[in-house]
């Protein structure tokens, strides 16, 4: 097999290791030494973050960074599948490393123990090929996809509340696919926003989507299949109906994206709208 | 004109946790719009804070349609011309993790 | 929250562990508690086995069967996310448990290393709630299904290969719905047949159906939602292209669940096809 | 008559890996069933091995036919009178895991 194919950068425990990929007739050695040069970020290493950790580390891509600013809790462990009793207490980045290098210790893996700012969220989107938001709230979720935009990085995007979750990549240039903005070019009123705090999660709806997300990352770096740009996929657990929808492109009007842009610099609050009680909403949600 | 409609992501909520009805919009001389069936819908089906479902003339922020499981903006929009039997869904984006 | 609930079997501990599903309006405190009662089998721990078996054990379920008679092997860490560096070697079944307390400590597992045959697995599959099919071949799929519906229990089955994967549950007597044998009243051709050790698989993709798994046998045991009974649920990861087909109901016709069944009293190998060449192939597969 | 054939779960291999084909039966006097449309399927698409797509007058065990998403068995099997535009999946049966 890889022993017909010289000039390979894999060694020997790779080609073991990888063997059930280096077969595959869609991946082969090509795409493993792509992935083996390729780097993702993931921000949230939560209930979509475990499941897409753990299978970006036992893939073979070469460096994962990991970034979130919360602790290990007892309420975590029912879906953050990376975490354990022993690491509660721990920073959620330094328990998922734990996890991930016991997996694969080669692995190269970045931790950030920080929240994502307007300032420092670019420096680091910037050293990474993909990008995937594992997060849980709207302000992060515009953050993320304004940095992702403006350093040209494309962004497997995933959420999940109750039993349902939803699935993109936004900023996919080679499909001139749509960024967050292009979509939603104003935030949803707070009172119609949920989290998984206030109205509940089932830990299996997070595994699917996070191993998808994870899908997803692969595809891109690897350059192989059909990358879910331009559509979203919906997905109901409880009815176990999933259903793919057809997006628009990039937007020219985009704030971000667009052709005449106003967010140039640096990623910006999305416009906030007024609550049903007529009082502006200006929280800091970071 | 015999519709489904659809609700995701939340939505549903606002209308009696309903994620699918079917429904007949009366037949009359102009024909109906997104932006009309919208204004049906507040009056007839909305049984809880229209404002959290619509903003103006369209849905509030957060909202995304589909017409037969196409973004309404690669259509005509509000003012997309509904057809016998289409199919809308309403589906209001998840943020959590 | 719960505190307004009175006679309920939580503890402290589990309240807090599980306070994302008992907030959740389609879950609540009576579906954690009939979880909390319930046992689940997992048969086979390898690609599907994996995230089945580490959501299983985070949700709350009370007692988690494992079987496998393998042992890891390093080409097993490429999907296997149960499994770690220093496993290899170990019987999969142990490797799979440690994980598993170190996500739920207080989890009853049981564990068996060892191949099911015609005349051990009724007495194990008796003693589940939900049976997970996560196995590799043909017969063994063949012997799971005529256990569990000879025991009366629900199979929740997948499989995969390549970036493709299948999901349905088998003999869920609620719904009327079919049995493996109700579609395949005979083997495949052995040389349609492929293995994960012949044509490969991607990791994201055995994350993906083994969630799902969970999550159907969770909805089994908790009596929510619709189970994915005499419906299939078809992924292609290449193309991001999920289908949902609708199938028969139970067939009166056939040989292990119908009205005039020939199996009674223990399962029986499927009827094999000649195979192309024109000999009989009788393979000891299990 | 107007058709769309896909293939999955392995069986595209036998068609050239194509997991969709659009194609177009003769229109002639008899209608077409699933049976006849097996028979065009073998003199005009199958380029490998017959064998390991159909056995007999039927589709080999392991390929599960689906017409519109719906299992043939709910439907007329073999009988099946295809419509115009009807869409036919040949799924073949996964193993692994
Ligand atoms: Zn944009
Ligand atoms: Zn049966």
């Amino acid at each position: 097999m890889t022993k017909h194919i010289r000039n390979h950068s894999l060694s020997n425990d790779e080609v073991q290791r990888y063997s059930r990929q280096l077969i595959l007739s869609e991946f082969g050695v090509h795409a493993q030494e792509r992935l083996k040069d390729s780097s993702a970020l993931i921000i949230g290493c939560g209930g979509l973050g475990s499941p897409a950790a753990l299978y970006l580390a036992s893939s073979g891509l070469g460096r994962l960074g990991l970034v979130d600013h919360d602790n290990v809790d007892i309420s975590n462990l029912h879906r953050q599948i990376i975490h354990r009793e022993t690491t509660i207490g721990k920073t959620k980045v330094e328990s998922a490393q734990i996890t991930c290098l016991q997996i694969n210790s080669s692995l190269k893996i970045d931790t950030y123990n920080q929240l994502l700012t307007y300032e420092n969220i670019m420096p680091i989107v910037k050293q990474y090929d993909v990008i995937l938001d594992c997060t849980d709230n709207v302000i992060t979720r515009y953050l993320i996809n304004d940095a992702c935009v403006l350093c040209q990085k494309p962004l497997v995007s995933a959420s999940v509340i109750r039993l349902e979750g939803q699935l993109s990549v936004w900023n996919y240039i080679e499909k001139n696919g749509p960024c967050y903005r292009c979509l939603y070019p104003q935030a949803p009123p707070e009172e119609t926003v949920s989290t998984c705090s206030d109205v509940g999660v089932l830990g299996p709806v997070c595994g699917t989507l996070g191993s998808l997300q994870a899908l997803e990352a692969i595809k891109i770096v690897t350059k192989i299949g059909d990358v879910l740009s331009n559509r979203m996929l919906l997905v109901d657990g409880l009815s176990m109906n999933f259903r793919t929808i057809k997006l628009r492109n990039r937007q020219t009007t985009c704030a971000v994206c667009g052709t005449n842009p106003t967010i140039i610099n640096q990623p910006s609050p999305p416009p906030m709208n007024q609550c049903s009680n007529d009082q502006p909403c200006r929280k800091n949600l970071l | 004109m015999h519709l489904t409609l659809e609700f995701a992501g939340g939505a549903e909520l606002l209308f009696g946790k309903q994620k699918l009805q079917t429904i007949d919009l009366p037949d009359n001389n102009t024909s109906w719009t997104i932006r009309t069936l919208l204004i049906w819908i507040r009056e007839n089906l909305l049984r809880e804070r229209p404002e959290l479902f619509i903003q103006g003339d369209s849905v509030r922020p957060g909202i995304l349609v589909l017409v037969n499981d196409t973004d309404w903006e690669l259509l005509d929009g509000l003012n997309y011309q509904l057809k016998e039997n289409d199919n809308i869904l309403f589906v209001s984006t998840l943020h959590g993790g």
